[in-house]
């Protein structure tokens, strides 16, 4: 709760900050107090500390998951700002808008991890949505950034539709629209609640880019300017992952029987499509967003076994994850050249960058001992303990090894190919902040216990 | 036949013409104009439904605020006449043939749900009337409502970010 | 108290010794020194089995343990030394005819360079070593040991001039065949401790009463088959004759002494087993015979000095096996340590002449030598006699116990063999006659040049004359003196003699009569036919015969070439276009799969949400009407 | 303690060799902490497994039922020995080649060293599986920076070849883990494991897939040649000597005695293979050019000796498996030595291109053909005692009903290796010089001194085996007394 | 009136806008057919929330109003994103001239 509404409270902050601070600067020191802050007082939170007591009528509730999970999302978010807080002013004019709309999404990420009514989440995820259509498309000049705001606008709002459809479909046969009071009772769940649930699971998929519901993922995050790529590839998508299991769990957790065969053949194509694509293609940009699917994929596997394994396992992945793509981007968004190409020779001009990249590809291609292979493992031990479906475990290594072939591709140009010096704009402090990240990638992957013992105490 | 089902048909017969037509018209205003048709047809289900706050709210926002937006844009952009040059044929009936197959399964898959004895109560009870409304709205649903607030504001920023040249 | 024999250890010590020395030092020794060092060495070792045999023969056989080579759970494999009445022997023949050629090659490859000369002198240590180890070892792993070293010897004695590739060649062919005997060897011995779980000879032959039948004769004969490797048995007999590329002492000591014996010495050894198996006693005479014939033959046409010989090695190690075949080990033995003399003394000979001429080793250039080297010719002559059988040379007793045995065994036996018997007789005097009778046919340069040998290579070639004449009074028949057959009775411990013989002493007598004339008849007909030779184009059979009945060829036309044309094709077609095809054929999918799931990214909204439409409606097909 | 600091030395050496900029210092400060590595192996091997200092256990991962668990037994005091025994040798007999970037290459090589220590070392499931890893990557790099010019992808082949089966077993840990009653990754836990012969069926190959691929086994073999050929020789031995035997070690501690049943229902095939394989090798090589294609041939034919014969499940033939592991690995490492000598002196690895070089360097003629006749296995040398006894094991195997075969055609791969062995001593060694070899010089002091000590361990182990045999006992027993399924069934 | 009729009803108007959505090209008519798929929704919740008020008027005269509310903030929701997506068409239109969605093909493969 607190979160949440320091989280407005700081967006409007920023809102007024953009006429009243004159430098750039300025507004990002502002920035970061925010998230200073809000990390202070989720921990606070944690610790037994709510500051405002506000009766939300049971339609919010911060237990330890969803408070781990924003404090994971905002320890991401600060890191966010410090790698890549100063490239945002390369975007466009507004520069105090953009981190006020961060900050609100912020908030909706702190609602669709607590939620309790359906309500909520569609709140959530509307909050969520509604400022990226507007960062995707705040390169007002560029056409790209311009097509992509447009994609991800109309078909957000569309799968907004479906799932409005599922939430009414599902009042329909509860008659509430909290999560609690959903499916229960009957051996044999009314076909109103099933047709409810497979449109939000549809339109869940669609905001995490599950494939056959990803198409927008490509198009959207190649063509939005790369500092947002950024947060909505790691930050927002983890929400939407912990809103998804949330949701499945709390409202659905009966009926799984009913969806995990359909779940586990998402997952399936999810793997597929992102990794296969993501091979052929010439851009790392564009590459990470396909990788970003594939990844998508194994978190799925959590929402497929759902499980206590699966649970502790995507909170660990979504901070793996985010905390490497975020690295990476901070790195793509100084370069001219997204090409694969561009990255030639970058070992021998810029070594440190060259090797927490390095580290950060590694941990996204799931090699042991980064967080990578620790949340991978996660997954699969969660969805061998399901005792089913097997299959579909050993079809996600051979991804995952498949996935190493583009990985790798980004290593070898960096490592083994020669290329002419770039100059980045980077400093000191970009440099000690990477390598403070790559030091928690590995830190989490040698003592996963680390974060995941917040869990219980 | 008592009056009230006559209403009922007919609004629902006018609110699928008019939904027709506004996916099927040339002319982005006549849509506009077929999808304000639409949104009468459907507050007069809610008034049948005796849910007269939303009826209103229904015709203020959609068809008096949003729809108007639309026309506006429309006219901005002068796309009154039929500008729109065809999608290829096969494109248009596959997403024909598939949104009819949808509706199809969805029909079937919900014909006989355990709930199709029961009835929505039309034209009675008080739920639907402002006060009561008002009174759960802010006592219960004070929180979503300001939470609805941030949206507005994220939307406001929005359009300043988008719109300011 | 020790047993004294248990010392034994210092017999082959001595040659090791000698070899780490001349190997290491060769390049500071100077050669008499390196000589001196190499020919002690073996001396040392042949006093020491001197007393070793003065021991046996007081009937005092140990068996020597010094440590567990090989010892897990079961299977014990100790280091172990056999020293009784059959090792006895052999160590003398090697230690003997060993020293003896150390020091004739010492003046032999006096132009070699020192440093080779300290690497020829520790090879031939290295031989004896080995050569001991097989014939000492108490058990078949330790002979197996032995039995590969002398392998690897003959192999780098053989491609002694390693600057010649065509020697080189030979040496790796008499490597690889060898190994292909060996193969059998191992068999024998995987075969004995599958089944026994042990390999000492007191312990095998102990047990060999509870083998199955099929297991003996397996056994045997896979240990057959290393024979024929090792002494030059049909299939396995082509590598000598290359072997010759060799210098002439090694051939005499390796490739007639010593290591080609060691066949004979392991089926010898193993008496009990092969008597216990009548199928293997066949299969090795008929070999046997059928090797001394064919070797024979080939020996007709050969024109080279040392491939003649060689073939008459060939041929008489035949007739070993064919003693051993008909159960007459100790003929077989005899006929070992008389064939050590000869045929050491006939190389060490043509050494001699090659030596003279200057290298030069084909027959049809030589001719009327008898003048200019006496000793070599006399000593030559009295080995051909002795191998051709005249009474009372030391072949004509072991040949003729052979014979003997062959016609106990079977008359068809007996009738080839004697048949061979002549032809040897008629090729070695062919040997003989066109070499030192005759006029001068080779170089007038070569001519001038020729010349009696040193003392320190015609000394052996005497003491080996003289033993090749008194050699065989050690095996002399009942029939012609009563308990003359000193060498059955000595060997009786190890080679028990079986029933009484059955043949009359009139036959026998008989046999003996008859094989003598015959061999006198071919002597004459060939110092008629070669007395004075003029070298001529052979035809028809002839020719066949000078090409060794084509064999080699035939070889390679079989085995080498297909596993050749195996590889080949493994390698250009099957490895890469059939087993990595088919792994990079994996990522060659996914990278086409990657390009055509591509263009599902079509860019067009429509296409989109049409795809998002249309796996929704099968959503809800799988959902609603295809599950349950 | 002890199992700690063999993983930790080479561990810290190899961080800390990034910041040493110098490549002289870099080098001898990789050079000695290798052989801190091996002092402190050495007293592994001596040291005696009552006192705890052969084992360590400290809490790891708890939450995921792993644990940080090292033990030093018999199969490991060998191989770590290997291990510590390895690097100082390449280093000192490499010690004249430079490499650009020296501090990242050795550096490298050090952190591979401590990955297969800890591979070798790990008795958890999850650990092992860590240091599995661990070790292919820096490998991944030094073969990619530092070798031929075909080396990106040929290293990159290799490196998802591997991931591939690395990955597949990692599922198979997993669903092991997940049948343990109280889910641990602990070894004892799976060895207590009782599984369904049909779960034993598919689990096996889960695992069986990544050792094969890492020995190689026909016909997963295919990634070998290129890398050996195309990877510099210091990592070439690295691979040669040591990574192929985590394939076996893999067998020997992870499969046979965990899915006996399997193993055995199994064992004909994978010994056909195997077999198979041998041959195959073997006439490839022969018809090879290349040395090190050679050599990396006749390295697929032994482990392939060594896979069939730890399938034949006998005592004898697992001993000799053992001591073959070290055999092969000191051997392949001395052939490797003398390639690389011969590539830097004259500028080529071609047999058509050599020649004659006996005249020319003696010494070195000498130590390759001793190393050689232990690579075809003649007796008095090392190869002869463990090949041996992996005949006779196989040959007396009683799992099998075509164990005559299975070692009949297992020889005559040895007959064959006979063949190219020596052609290649013949096509290096004799003959006449060729233009390159015209104005060849022998080796230095610092190679002959490593092939020395080479030679002295061949010939030793060769002469004496009994020592290594002592190491090995115990374990072999253990392994023989898991995987003996014949017991099992006639006790049921 | 029997609650299938809502249900229908509303599930055709959804179905139209879907088919809308799929069949026109420009952006803005894309738009409205979504907006179409809410009021849809909103029908629905409506009658549903009617449905509920008589099953549980007797213990709880407020039982239903939930569904009212919901169709009240979706009204707000779909307000805001109007006039978000509004603006994105029209900077769109500023830079191409164009609301066709076709034209949107920069962004592919």
């Amino acid at each position: 709760m607190n979160a949440l509404l320091l989280s407005a409270f700081w967006g409007v902050i920023m809102m007024f900050s953009s006429f009243l601070a004159k430098r750039n600067a300025a507004v990002r020191y502002l920035a970061v107090t925010g998230i200073l802050l809000l990390l202070l007082v989720n921990i606070l939170e944690m610790r037994g500390v709510v500051l405002f007591h506000i009766n939300s009528h049971g339609m919010i509730f911060f237990d330890r998951f969803a408070l781990l999970f924003d404090s994971i999302a905002f320890v991401s978010t600060l890191i966010y700002l410090l790698l890549s807080g100063r490239d945002m002013e390369n975007v466009g004019s507004n520069y105090a808008e953009y981190f006020t709309l961060i900050f609100f999404i912020l908030c909706g990420v702190a609602l669709v991890a607590s939620f309790k009514s359906l309500l909520m989440l569609f709140l959530g995820i509307e909050i969520i949505s509604i400022p990226l259509y507007i960062l995707t498309g705040s390169d007002k000049k560029n056409l790209k950034s311009n097509e992509a705001s447009l994609k991800y606008l109309l078909m957000g709002a569309f799968s907004t539709g479906l799932m409005l459809m599922g939430i009414a479909l599902i009042y329909g046969a509860a008659g509430t629209f909290f999560t609690g009071g959903i499916g229960a009772g009957e051996a044999k769940p009314s076909a109103l609640i099933v047709a409810g649930m497979l449109l939000l699971m549809f339109s869940m998929s669609f905001k995490a880019s599950a494939a056959p519901f990803h198409f927008w993922t490509p198009d959207v995050y190649d063509g939005a300017p790369t500092v947002f790529t950024s947060f909505m590839a790691t930050i927002v998508k983890a929400a939407v992952f912990i809103a998804f299991i949330r949701l499945f769990d709390e409202a659905f957790g009966k009926l799984q029987p009913e969806w995990q065969l359909l779940v586990a053949i998402i997952a399936a194509a999810t793997l597929l499509i992102g990794n296969i694509t993501a091979v052929f293609q010439q851009s790392v940009k564009r590459m990470l967003a396909y990788s970003s699917i594939s990844q998508a994929g194994f978190m799925l596997l959590a929402v497929y076994a759902m499980n206590s394994d699966a649970k502790e396992g995507l909170l660990l992945y979504t901070a793996a994850y985010s905390l490497a793509t975020i690295g990476l981007f901070a790195v793509l968004a100084k370069m001219k050249d997204y090409s694969f190409g561009g990255f030639n020779g970058f070992a021998t001009h810029h070594p440190l960058l060259a090797a927490t990249s390095t580290i950060f590809l590694l941990s996204l291609a799931g090699i042991p001992l980064t967080a990578g292979f620790l949340s991978k493992f996660y997954m699969l031990k969660a969805a061998v303990l399901t005792g089913q479906n097997l299959w579909l475990v050993i079809f996600a290594v051979l991804m995952a090894a498949v996935s190493v072939f583009y990985y790798f591709r980004v290593i070898q140009a960096m490592y083994f190919r020669q290329g002419e010096r770039q100059e980045l704009a980077v400093t000191p402090a970009f440099k000690w902040t990477m390598l403070v990240l790559a030091g928690l990638v590995i830190l989490l992957g040698v003592f996963p216990g680390l974060l995941l013992n917040w869990i219980y105490f | 036949m008592s009056i009230t089902h006559l209403l009922f048909w007919f609004l629902s017969v006018l609110a699928l013409f008019s939904a027709l037509m506004v996916t099927t018209s040339k002319n982005p205003v006549y849509s506009v104009l077929w999808l304000i048709v639409t949104f009468f047809a459907i507050s007069g289900h809610y008034i049948l439904l005796n849910a007269q706050f939303l009826a209103i709210v229904n015709i203020i926002v959609y068809a008096g605020a949003i729809m108007v937006l639309f026309l506006f844009v429309i006219m901005l952009m002068n796309l009154n006449r039929d500008t729109e040059p065809q999608k290829n044929k096969w494109l248009k009936l596959a997403g024909a043939v598939a949104g009819g197959c949808l509706l199809l399964v969805l029909v079937a898959a919900l014909k006989n749900t355990e709930i199709k004895t029961q009835v929505a109560q039309v034209n009675e009870g008080s739920i639907g009337l402002i006060q009561s409304l008002g009174k759960v709205l802010f006592s219960d649903y004070v929180v979503p409502f300001e939470i609805s607030s941030i949206l507005f504001l994220s939307a406001m920023v929005g359009a300043v970010v988008i719109g300011k040249k | 108290m020790q047993n004294a024999l248990h010392i034994a250890w210092l017999v082959p010590f001595f040659p090791l010794l000698g070899f780490l020395i001349n190997g290491l030092g060769r390049k500071f020794l100077s050669k008499s020194l390196v000589g001196i060092l190499g020919s002690g060495a073996v001396l040392a070792s042949f006093v020491v089995s001197v007393w070793i045999f003065l021991q046996v023969k007081n009937g005092n056989s140990y068996v020597a343990n010094y440590f567990d080579f090989i010892s897990i759970g079961s299977l014990q494999i100790p280091f172990a030394f056999q020293l009784d009445q059959l090792s006895s022997i052999f160590l003398l023949i090697i230690t003997g005819v060993g020293f003896l050629i150390h020091v004739y090659s010492v003046s032999y490859m006096h132009e070699e360079s020192s440093e080779h000369f300290g690497r020829y002198f520790s090879y031939l240590n290295l031989f004896v070593f080995s050569m001991l180890l097989l014939v000492m070892g108490a058990n078949y792993v330790i002979m197996f040991i032995g039995w590969e070293g002398v392998g690897l010897c003959s192999y780098l004695l053989i491609g002694y001039w390693f600057k010649n590739t065509e020697y080189n060649k030979a040496a790796t062919k008499a490597f690889v065949m060898n190994r292909i005997g060996d193969l059998g060897f191992l068999l024998a011995v995987f075969w004995l401790l599958a089944k026994l779980g042990t390999v000492s000879y007191g312990e095998v032959f102990a047990g060999a009463g509870n083998l199955s039948s099929t297991d003996i004769t397996a056994i045997t004969l896979l240990l057959f088959v290393g024979a024929t490797g090792k002494s030059a048995q049909i299939p396995l007999y082509t590598w000598l004759p290359d072997a010759m590329a060799g210098p002439t002492p090694v051939s005499a000591l390796i490739h007639a002494a010593t290591m080609v014996t060691a066949g004979i010495y392991m089926i010898a050894r193993s008496n009990v087993l092969y008597s216990m198996s009548h199928v293997t006693q066949n299969v090795v005479a008929i070999i046997g015979v059928a090797t001394a014939f064919f070797a024979a033959t080939i020996a007709l046409k050969q024109n080279d000095i040392k491939k003649v010989l060689a073939y008459s090695t060939v041929s008489q190690l035949g007739y070993m096996f064919l003693a051993l075949g008909s159960g007459a080990y100790v003929a077989a033995v005899f006929h070992v340590m008389t064939h050590a003399f000869f045929k050491a003394l006939l190389f060490l000979g043509s050494g001699s002449v090659i030596h003279a001429m200057g290298g030069e080793q084909d027959i049809r250039k030589m001719g009327g030598l008898s003048g200019k080297l006496k000793i070599t010719y006399i000593t030559f002559l009295i080995g051909c006699i002795a191998i051709a059988g005249l009474p009372p040379f030391s072949g004509f007793f072991s040949k003729d116990a052979i014979l003997l045995s062959a016609f106990e065994k079977n008359p068809v036996l007996y009738g080839i063999g004697l048949f061979t018997a002549m032809l040897t007789a008629f090729y070695m005097f062919r040997l003989l006659f066109i070499t030192f009778t005759g006029q001068f046919r080779g170089t007038d340069e070569q001519q001038h040049h020729l010349h009696e040998s040193p003392a320190a290579m015609t000394l052996p070639l005497i003491v080996l004359a003289i033993l090749s004449v008194i050699g065989g009074l050690v095996g002399i028949p009942e029939v012609l003196m009563k308990g003359g057959d000193r060498l059955t009775a000595f060997l009786k411990p190890v080679i028990p003699v079986t029933g009484e013989q059955t043949v009359s002493h009139s036959t026998e007598l008989l046999l003996m009569g008859l094989s003598t004339v015959l061999v006198i008849i071919s002597i004459i007909y060939a110092w008629v036919k070669f007395r004075n030779y003029q070298p001529k184009e052979a035809t028809g059979l002839g020719k066949v015969l000078e090409n060794k009945w084509y064999v080699d060829e035939l070889y390679d036309a079989v085995i080498v070439n297909p596993l050749n044309k195996l590889g080949a094709f493994f390698n250009q077609v099957f490895e890469g276009s059939v087993i990595d095809w088919l792994v990079n054929g994996v990522g060659r999918v996914v990278q086409y799969s990657s390009r055509q799931l591509r263009l599902l990214q079509s860019g067009q909204v429509g296409s989109y949400v049409l795809l998002m439409v249309v796996s929704m409606l099968l959503f809800f097909v799988l959902q609603f009407f295809l599950r349950k | 303690m002890i199992p700690v600091l063999l993983i930790v030395v080479p561990l810290v050496a190899g961080l800390l060799s990034f910041f040493i900029r110098n490549e002289k210092s870099v080098r001898s400060w990789a050079l000695f902490t290798s052989i801190v590595t091996l002092a402190v192996a050495v007293t592994g091997l001596v040291a005696d497994s009552k006192s705890g200092s052969l084992a360590f256990h400290a809490q790891w991962l708890g939450s995921l039922g792993s644990s940080f668990s090292v033990k030093l037994d018999g199969l490991g005091q060998l191989l770590c020995f290997l291990t510590a025994l390895t690097f100082p040798v390449i280093f000192l007999a490499t010690w004249n080649n430079t490499y650009q970037q020296a501090n990242r290459f050795f550096a490298l090589m050090l952190l591979a060293q401590a990955g297969l220590m800890g591979v070798f070392l790990a008795m958890d499931a999850l650990l092992f599986y860590f240091f599995w890893e661990l070790a292919l990557i820096p490998v991944y790099f030094l073969c990619s920076q530092w070798g031929g010019e075909k080396r990106i992808q040929v290293t990159f082949k290799f490196f998802i070849y591997t991931f591939v089966g690395s990955l597949l077993m990692l599922i198979g840990i997993i669903y092991l883990f997940v049948q343990t009653p109280d889910h641990s990754f602990d070894i004892n836990a799976f060895y207590n494991l009782h599984l369904s012969n049909q779960q034993q069926m598919w689990v096996f190959w889960l695992f069986f897939i990544a050792f094969a691929i890492k020995m190689p086994v026909f016909p997963l073999h295919t990634w070998q040649p290129d890398t050996y050929e195309q990877s510099p020789t210091a990592v070439t031995m690295v691979l040669s000597a040591v990574m192929v035997k985590m394939g076996v070690y893999g067998v020997l501690r992870w499969l046979l005695p965990v899915l006996p049943i399997a193993s055995f229902s199994w064992g004909d095939v994978v010994m056909t293979l195997s077999v198979a394989g041998m041959i195959y090798a073997s006439l490839l090589a022969i018809q090879q050019d290349d040395l090190k294609r050679l050599v990396a041939y006749s390295s697929i034919a032994h482990i392939g000796l060594m896979c069939a014969a730890i399938f034949a499940e006998t005592k004898t033939g697992m001993q000799g498996v053992m001591i073959q592991l070290f055999n092969h690995g000191i051997n392949i490492i001395g052939l490797w030595i003398v390639i690389d000598i011969i590539e830097r002196r004259y500028g080529t690895r071609k047999l058509s291109e050599l020649g004659g070089l006996a005249q020319k360097a003696p010494a070195l003629a000498i130590l390759l053909v001793i190393i050689a006749l232990a690579n075809i296995a003649l007796p008095l040398t090392n190869g002869f005692i463990g090949e041996f006894l992996m005949f006779s094991g196989i040959f007396s195997s009683g799992i099998t009903k075509y164990n005559i075969v299975f070692a009949v055609v297992g020889l005559i791969s040895i007959i064959l290796a006979a063949v190219y062995t020596l052609n290649m001593i013949r096509k290096v060694f004799y003959g006449n010089t060729s233009a390159l070899t015209a104005n060849a010089t022998d080796i230095r002091w610092n190679e002959k001194l490593v092939l020395s000590v080479i030679v002295v361990l061949i010939l030793m182990i060769g002469v004496y085996p009994a020592p290594v045999f002592k190491i090995t006992n115990d374990i072999v027993d253990t392994i023989i007394s898991k995987s003996d399924v014949l017991h099992l069934m006639t006790r049921h | 009136m029997p609650i299938n009729y809502y249900i229908f009803l509303s599930i055709a108007l959804f179905v139209i806008g879907i088919v809308g959505v799929l069949t026109r090209r420009n952006a803005i008519i894309i738009f409205m057919c979504i907006e179409l798929m809410l009021n849809a929704v909103n029908l629905l919740l409506v009658a549903f929330s009617k449905m509920h008020h008589v099953a549980a008027a007797a213990t709880n005269p407020l039982a239903g109003s939930d569904g009212q509310i919901m169709v009240f903030f979706i009204m707000v929701v779909a307000a805001a994103e109007v006039s978000v997506g509004l603006a994105i068409i029209v900077m769109m239109y500023r830079n191409i001239h164009s609301v066709d969605v076709n034209f949107l093909n920069r962004l592919k493969h």
